[in-house]
């Protein structure tokens, strides 16, 4: 089913923002807010992992209901998730469309990468500390 | 210890009342002494016309709204770029240059000392930070105290003193030089969108007149022994028939200081308006220039305005709206809590509008008519007038009739109708140029005991040397040589060092920040005044700890201590 | 004359050339022409192989032809004044800034700020044109003020933003907001677009395809007929921007299924 | 020992008045702070030494050898980006944009991805704006659009707008109308007396439906405009003329969705309208602690508050072209110092694979998404907690940042300053 994304901040990802690789940042980063319509649609629980894709890329993420979005989009809070799917393109503005990327959402039981693995797929070397 | 000596000058020292001398100059550790020896560096100056170092008594050069007027003209930052070359740091911008842009181009023309003209006490450590990266010039920044809500309170209770005490605190605490009022009354006002339009209207909600804020700070700052008067932007700035505010604002200036003036009127060009609207706009500077002639309490600056492009900027927001109004190009406002506001437009001065002619003809007009040139001191409020590289310019026009008239010709033919500037065949000479250039700023500004403004043994070795020589040269035929010559000066030297040489600078720079700390007795310390203390923290946003500007951010600060008579 | 430049191959292809010094006056004399690679200023002969063959005595009679990898060069032909410049490819950026003379063929793609601020002249580009496309500078009132542009591809969003002056014809699709704070000047758009004419004050704008997401401020003035490519055509007329003072024109062709705000 | 009049560096509203209980080099406890405050001040999650990378793995270095090896990628490039910035002290800024100019490189800040396109619009159109007392001493109408403060800036409510009593406002939470306007009932919205719900996307349609009505050219509006309806765009319209004093906060949810500047600049022109009848302001709201210092002193320092190219030796502007998303996607660059930000979190994949692909060196203090994609990491002290310097607030106020303790890492101005030295070194005179 086609959604459109929405990211913005949220206090919780703000609290592990200097954490990018706890689990905490991770769970924040990777939650899906949804309707429960669409949810109920999809047939997907609360925690259900989901494959989110735009044009090119994909991530796994889980899903959450919100009353609070309309149905048909979806929130993810800012982050290397959400932009992972975010065309580079910036209509010569410099800046991307962080408020507006059309993805495709399908039930999956993928597991969620951490931050590290999502930077190794963008040719990283992770670093533990 | 080093060593300069400057031969075969040919100085004017208005301050030491040297009118053109062939002489030399002795330099030793960044002052001016009565001889150095043998092994001193010479520098021959050929018989160029060589003077103090040029002081700017009002500029807007660092600060918020500065800062501001670049931050949104990308296409002013675009007209005036230079790469990086030797010391000089990459420059951008023709009317609000980049801070290493004004230095260098001040330097460049003999400027070694510059006030900035507003500076909002809450944004003071903005100021300062920008002063350490305008590194030619000492700095002075006036600071704002128009819209001041304690300072209103006072004047309301008629309470000089405790106004005294609000100004001591605040200068010493954002580290200011002197007390600026800008559209007094008027900035507050524009806090809900309105503005006072005489010296007679109410403040709204403080029960106050612009008057009655004027006439206290002119005599708070005479109990604080402030080196410099009260430096006053009037009220009705650019409004047509405003000249009579102005008339009204030099009937109040008594006269209480026998070393300088007791009022510094700024940028009086934009105040000696006469006509009711844009369509009869005139000159009234032969009233305005009277009214000064006959008040030897005040002092003016010309603004001057030159045609082009510039950006106006200023505290007073309201005006700078209505200019808005006008212009309809962009317009940004910043009004500071309790304290002040300002505004910044772009403008474009053209000689196809009546209107800019009339005031480009007051400007010249003001500074021809008043008779005592120690008392109109040569400026465009840069860049409101025009940017500051025009000051040459200007400076040809006052010595040229023939390049006036040459100008005259090139207007709306109508201008002549409304000003009287055809008419006036003053030409002014060097010496008045070296007096409304630098000894008149220094004096006024009651800075000389400090060394500025002059070459007497002891002051700081602050020298241009132009490439210019009055023994052979006639201003008033030679205009372009005169323009030229003011431009860029063979050797600007700074503190004892030569810092810029025909038109490059020479060296990183190292300027010195200087302010005032007028001590006040006990019961006049607000720093532990309850009831100031409690207002603070109730209306303000920052705490009254963290407003002070740390010493940190004057690492070569000059503090001009006074004792205030509380 | 006739000059030819065709790109060397180099290390790091994806740095941008700025090359603003590309234009016909500069090559009538062997004068040595300087372009930048990134931080570093070059030789013209380090990036491309140059060939020049006959004579000319004014800048008028020279005609450079660029080709190879030329997608990524940018600033061809600014400030020229007269004479030709080919490119047999795609062009990078700002390909003819204030231009006010002269004539620039493109035969692939142009990429953002084509004819930015240009003042006269023509540039026909035949592939697609970027964003920005006979558009102004940051901070400036006045973009496009004279020529023409002429694109028969499509070109991306904010395309003729202030225009002035000249006219713009773009004959495919252009993005989002084509002919914003327009002021003068002709924007002609062949195919669809989203929101054409935000905050216009004047000139003229003509759409021949179908505009989605008209602005609500935009107020229907009966209808007119408009040629384009040799067909009538029934055009509704909008004047607007009323969000300002509306003294715009906008037409939109009639009589397809899909206009105005849906 | 207990710190008062702390200084917060986490957002943009920069609260000035928390106290802070330090032992020794540990924080205690944080007082008055909202629980992005705390978190800042609590965590203690720093990357310990310099770290650099060897193969598939990654070894502990010094600080001599990272600066020094720092100091030759970035020598060596033909293109060198150096981006952040927003989140260290101005001090630490002005020698980053000297570095800059002396390499010839591109340096940005964070604005490329948060307010840039607000810059652009202001640039346009100028902004009339003030300090955030001015609000709360008089704004009798708050308006949120496109921004979430309860979670994005939490305490801007209770400081400056909606919880903040003022000298003309004894009672702000009942004087004052809140307005909010988003795509999605954020918490914000949960608690405005008015909240409009705009199709996303749909801001500027509004906006320009506002300036009409404002106008008085009701007559025109459609009865829905991106969602929402003629009456309730009437009835803020009647809300925004009725004020006494209005203030217009605006957020990503402008600058990011289409239109970008072009929103903002409507939002503006809205403003400016609504003076000619009433006192009205607008003021982004920036998200970095200082995030608006980096704008101040690349401005004066460069004429431009963000995105400069130096490579001409000139300072070239021109968001789009030299804006760091930009010119990572088009993998222009060859080198990159990322100092005081994430841009491994907070830009789009392609831009990820460039920094990987190219040598990317990190001054930071703590490991982030970026740290992953880079060569060398070095460790630095945090600005407010064990570094001081200058900040300047969403509404241009500079505020010095307190250092609560000594630490035992190196500021960022003292390790850009090192790096200044040996490239200038490099470079020659």
């Amino acid at each position: 089913m086609k959604f459109l994304l929405n990211t913005g901040r949220t206090i919780r990802q703000g609290s592990y923002v200097e954490r990018k690789n706890s689990v905490a940042y991770q769970e924040e980063a990777t939650s899906l807010c949804m309707n429960p319509v669409d949810m109920m649609n999809l047939e997907l629980e609360e925690g259900s992992q989901v494959r989110v894709e735009s044009e090119k890329e994909s991530v796994i993420m889980k899903v959450h209901p919100a009353l609070w979005i309309t149905p048909g989009e979806v929130f993810v809070c800012l982050g290397p998730y959400a932009n992972h799917l975010v065309k580079p393109e910036t209509h010569g503005s410099g800046m991307p469309d962080f408020k507006g990327t059309m993805v495709t959402i399908t039930p999956t039981s993928e597991p969620l990468v951490t931050v590290a693995e999502l930077m190794e797929q963008c040719g990283g070397v992770r670093y533990e500390d | 210890m080093s060593e300069f000596l400057i031969r075969n000058a040919y100085v004017i020292d208005p301050l030491s009342g040297i009118k053109g001398e062939i002489m030399d100059i002795a330099i030793r550790n960044g002052r001016i002494v009565e001889e150095v020896g043998s092994n001193a560096e010479v520098i021959d100056a050929d018989h160029c016309l060589t003077l103090p170092g040029g002081i700017d008594s009002h500029s807007h050069v660092c600060g918020t709204k500065v800062n501001f007027g670049r931050y949104m003209s990308p296409e002013d930052m675009r007209a005036g770029r230079t790469a990086r070359k030797g010391v000089m740091h990459v420059t951008s911008g023709y009317s609000v240059p980049t801070t290493f842009g004004n230095s260098y181009r001040y330097s460049v023309m003999g400027y070694t000392t510059v006030l900035e003209g507003a500076m909002a006490p809450l944004e003071a450590r903005h100021t300062h930070e920008e002063f350490t990266a305008t590194p030619h010039q000492d700095m002075l920044a006036n600071t704002l105290f128009d819209g001041n809500w304690s300072i209103m309170e006072a004047v309301r209770e008629k309470d000089m003193k405790r106004a005294a005490a609000v100004v001591a605190w605040t200068l010493s605490a954002v580290k200011g030089f002197a007390i600026k009022l800008t559209n007094p009354g008027g900035t507050e006002a524009w806090g809900w969108g309105e503005d006072v339009h005489s010296i007679q209207d109410q403040v709204p909600h403080f029960g106050v007149t612009p008057a009655e804020i004027i006439q206290t700070m002119i005599r708070a700052n005479e109990l604080l022994n402030l080196p410099h008067s009260v430096h006053l932007h009037c009220n009705a700035l650019g409004v047509p028939g405003n000249y009579r505010t102005t008339l009204d604002t030099i009937d109040l200036v008594p006269d209480l200081n026998d070393k300088r003036q007791s009022l510094y009127l700024t940028h009086l060009q934009f105040h000696s308006y006469g006509g009711s609207t844009w369509k009869d706009i005139s000159s009234k500077s032969e009233d305005i220039a009277r009214a000064v002639n006959n008040k030897p309490a005040v002092a003016i600056d010309m603004g001057q305005i030159m045609f082009g492009r510039t950006t106006t900027m200023t505290a007073d927001g309201p005006m700078e709206f209505k200019l808005y109004m006008l212009h309809h190009n962009k317009w940004s406002n910043h009004d500071v809590e309790l304290e002040t506001g300002s505004g910044i437009i772009p403008v474009y001065y053209s000689r196809k509008s009546l209107v800019n002619c009339v005031m480009w003809a007051i400007g010249l007009e003001l500074a021809l008519l008043v008779k005592d040139p120690w008392r109109c001191m040569l400026s465009t409020d840069n860049p409101n007038g025009a940017p500051f590289v025009k000051y040459p310019e200007i400076i040809a026009l006052l010595m040229s009739r023939h390049f006036r008239e040459n100008e005259i010709a090139l207007l709306d033919p109508r201008t002549a109708h409304y000003v009287p500037l055809p008419a006036i065949d003053r030409e002014l000479d060097w010496y008045d140029i070296a007096v409304m250039t630098r000894a008149g700023q220094a004096k006024a500004l009651g800075i000389t005991g400090i060394g500025k403004g002059s070459l007497a043994p002891g002051a700081e070795a602050d020298i241009a040397i132009y490439p210019l020589k009055p023994e052979s040269l006639d201003p008033s035929a030679e205009y372009q040589q005169v323009m030229a010559g003011f431009g860029k000066t063979r050797y600007t030297i700074k503190r004892g060092r030569v810092v810029a040489r025909d038109g490059d600078v020479v060296v990183e720079g190292a300027n010195s920040t200087i302010w005032t700390r007028a001590t006040v007795p006990p019961g006049y310390d607000l720093s532990v005044d309850p009831e100031f203390m409690k207002k603070f923290e109730q209306y303000y946003t920052v705490r009254m700890s963290n407003y002070p500007v740390q010493d940190v951010y004057l690492p070569r600060g000059i503090c001009i201590p006074t004792e205030a008579s509380l | 004359m006739r000059v030819i430049l065709r790109t060397k191959p180099r290390k790091k292809p994806f740095i941008p050339i700025e090359a603003e010094t590309i234009i016909p006056q500069n090559f009538l004399r062997k004068n040595d022409i300087r372009v930048y690679e990134g931080n570093k200023e070059r030789r013209l002969e380090e990036i491309f192989y140059i060939t020049a063959e006959g004579p000319a005595v004014s800048p008028d009679q020279v005609e450079i032809v660029l080709s190879g990898e030329t997608g990524n060069i940018k600033r061809v032909g600014e400030y020229m004044n007269a004479g030709r410049i080919v490119v047999e490819g795609d062009i990078g950026m700002h390909c003819g800034n204030f231009m006010s003379a002269g004539e620039i063929i493109i035969k692939g793609n142009a990429d953002a700020w084509l004819g930015r601020e240009m003042r006269g002249g023509t540039i026909r580009c035949e592939g697609n044109a970027g964003h920005y496309c006979a558009a102004g500078y940051r901070g400036e009132k006045r973009g496009m003020r004279g020529g023409l542009v002429d694109v028969m591809g499509s070109a991306g969003d904010f395309t003729a933003e202030y225009l002035s002056g000249g006219e713009v014809r773009i004959h495919g699709d252009c993005g989002d907001l084509p002919g914003v704070e327009m002021r003068g000047g002709t924007l002609t758009i062949g195919g669809h677009c989203h929101r054409p004419c935000g905050n216009m004050t004047g000139g003229t704008c003509m759409v021949f395809g179908r505009v989605y997401d008209l602005l609500p401020t935009f107020r229907g003035a009966g209808n007119e007929e408009r040629e384009y490519r040799g067909q009538r055509c029934q055009m509704m007329l909008y004047k607007g921007d009323t969000a300002n003072r509306g003294k715009g024109s906008l037409l939109v062709k009639k009589n397809l299924n899909r206009t105005g705000t849906d | 020992m207990k710190i008062e009049d702390v200084v917060c560096p986490f957002c943009g509203c920069l609260c000035d008045d928390l106290v802070v209980e330090v032992e020794g080099t540990r924080i205690v406890s944080v007082e008055n702070g909202c629980t992005l405050a705390n978190e800042k001040f609590m965590g203690d999650h720093r990357l310990k030494t310099p770290i650099r990378r060897e193969g598939k793995g990654w070894k502990e270095t010094t600080y001599d050898e990272a600066i020094r090896e720092t100091a030759q990628i970035l020598c060596d490039a033909d293109r060198p980006l150096l981006y952040g910035w927003s989140g260290t002290h101005g001090e630490a800024q002005s020698i980053g944009i000297h570095l800059a100019e002396i390499l010839g490189a591109l340096v940005d800040n964070t604005s490329t991805v948060c307010h840039g396109p607000s810059i652009l619009a202001i640039q346009e159109v100028g902004h009339p704006g003030c300090t955030l007392g001015q609000v709360k001493n008089r704004a009798d109408v708050v308006v949120y659009w496109g921004t979430n403060p309860i979670d994005a800036h939490p305490r801007h409510m209770s400081r400056y707008t909606t919880f903040a009593d003022g000298f003309f406002l004894k009672d702000a939470f009942r004087d004052r109308k809140l307005i909010v306007v988003d795509v999605r009932k954020s918490e914000s919205a949960n608690i405005a007396d008015e909240f409009v719900r705009i199709q996303p996307g749909g801001d500027y349609a509004v906006l320009s439906a506002l300036r009409a009505i404002v106008q008085g050219k009701r007559s025109i509006i459609p009865p829905s405009v991106a969602g929402v309806s003629r009456e309730q765009l009437f009835r803020v319209a009647d809300l925004f003329l009725s004020a006494k004093f209005g203030a217009i906060f605006f957020g990503l949810g402008l600058t990011m969705s289409r239109g970008k500047s072009k929103n903002i600049r409507n939002a503006i022109e809205l403003t400016e309208e609504l003076n000619r009848h009433t006192k009205f302001i607008i003021s982004p709201m920036r998200g970095h602690w200082n995030v608006y210092g980096s704008n101040e002193v690349f401005t004066w320092i460069t004429g431009y508050p963000y995105a400069v190219d130096f490579a001409r030796g000139i300072a070239f502007y021109n968001p789009g072209e030299t804006t760091s998303v930009d010119v990572l996607s088009r993998k222009e660059c060859d080198a990159c110092l990322v100092v005081a930000s994430d841009p491994g979190a907070h830009f789009p994949k392609a831009c990820a694979e460039h920094l990987a692909r190219i040598p990317t060196v990190q001054i930071d203090p703590h490991v982030n998404a970026t740290t992953h994609l880079s060569r060398i990491q070095i460790p630095v002290a945090v600005t407010g907690i064990d570094a001081e310097g200058t900040a300047y607030r969403m509404d241009g106020v500079p505020i010095r940042t307190r250092m609560l303790f000594k630490g035992n890492y190196p500021s960022d101005t003292a390790v850009l300053e090192q790096l200044y030295a040996i490239v200038k070194e490099i470079k020659g005179p």
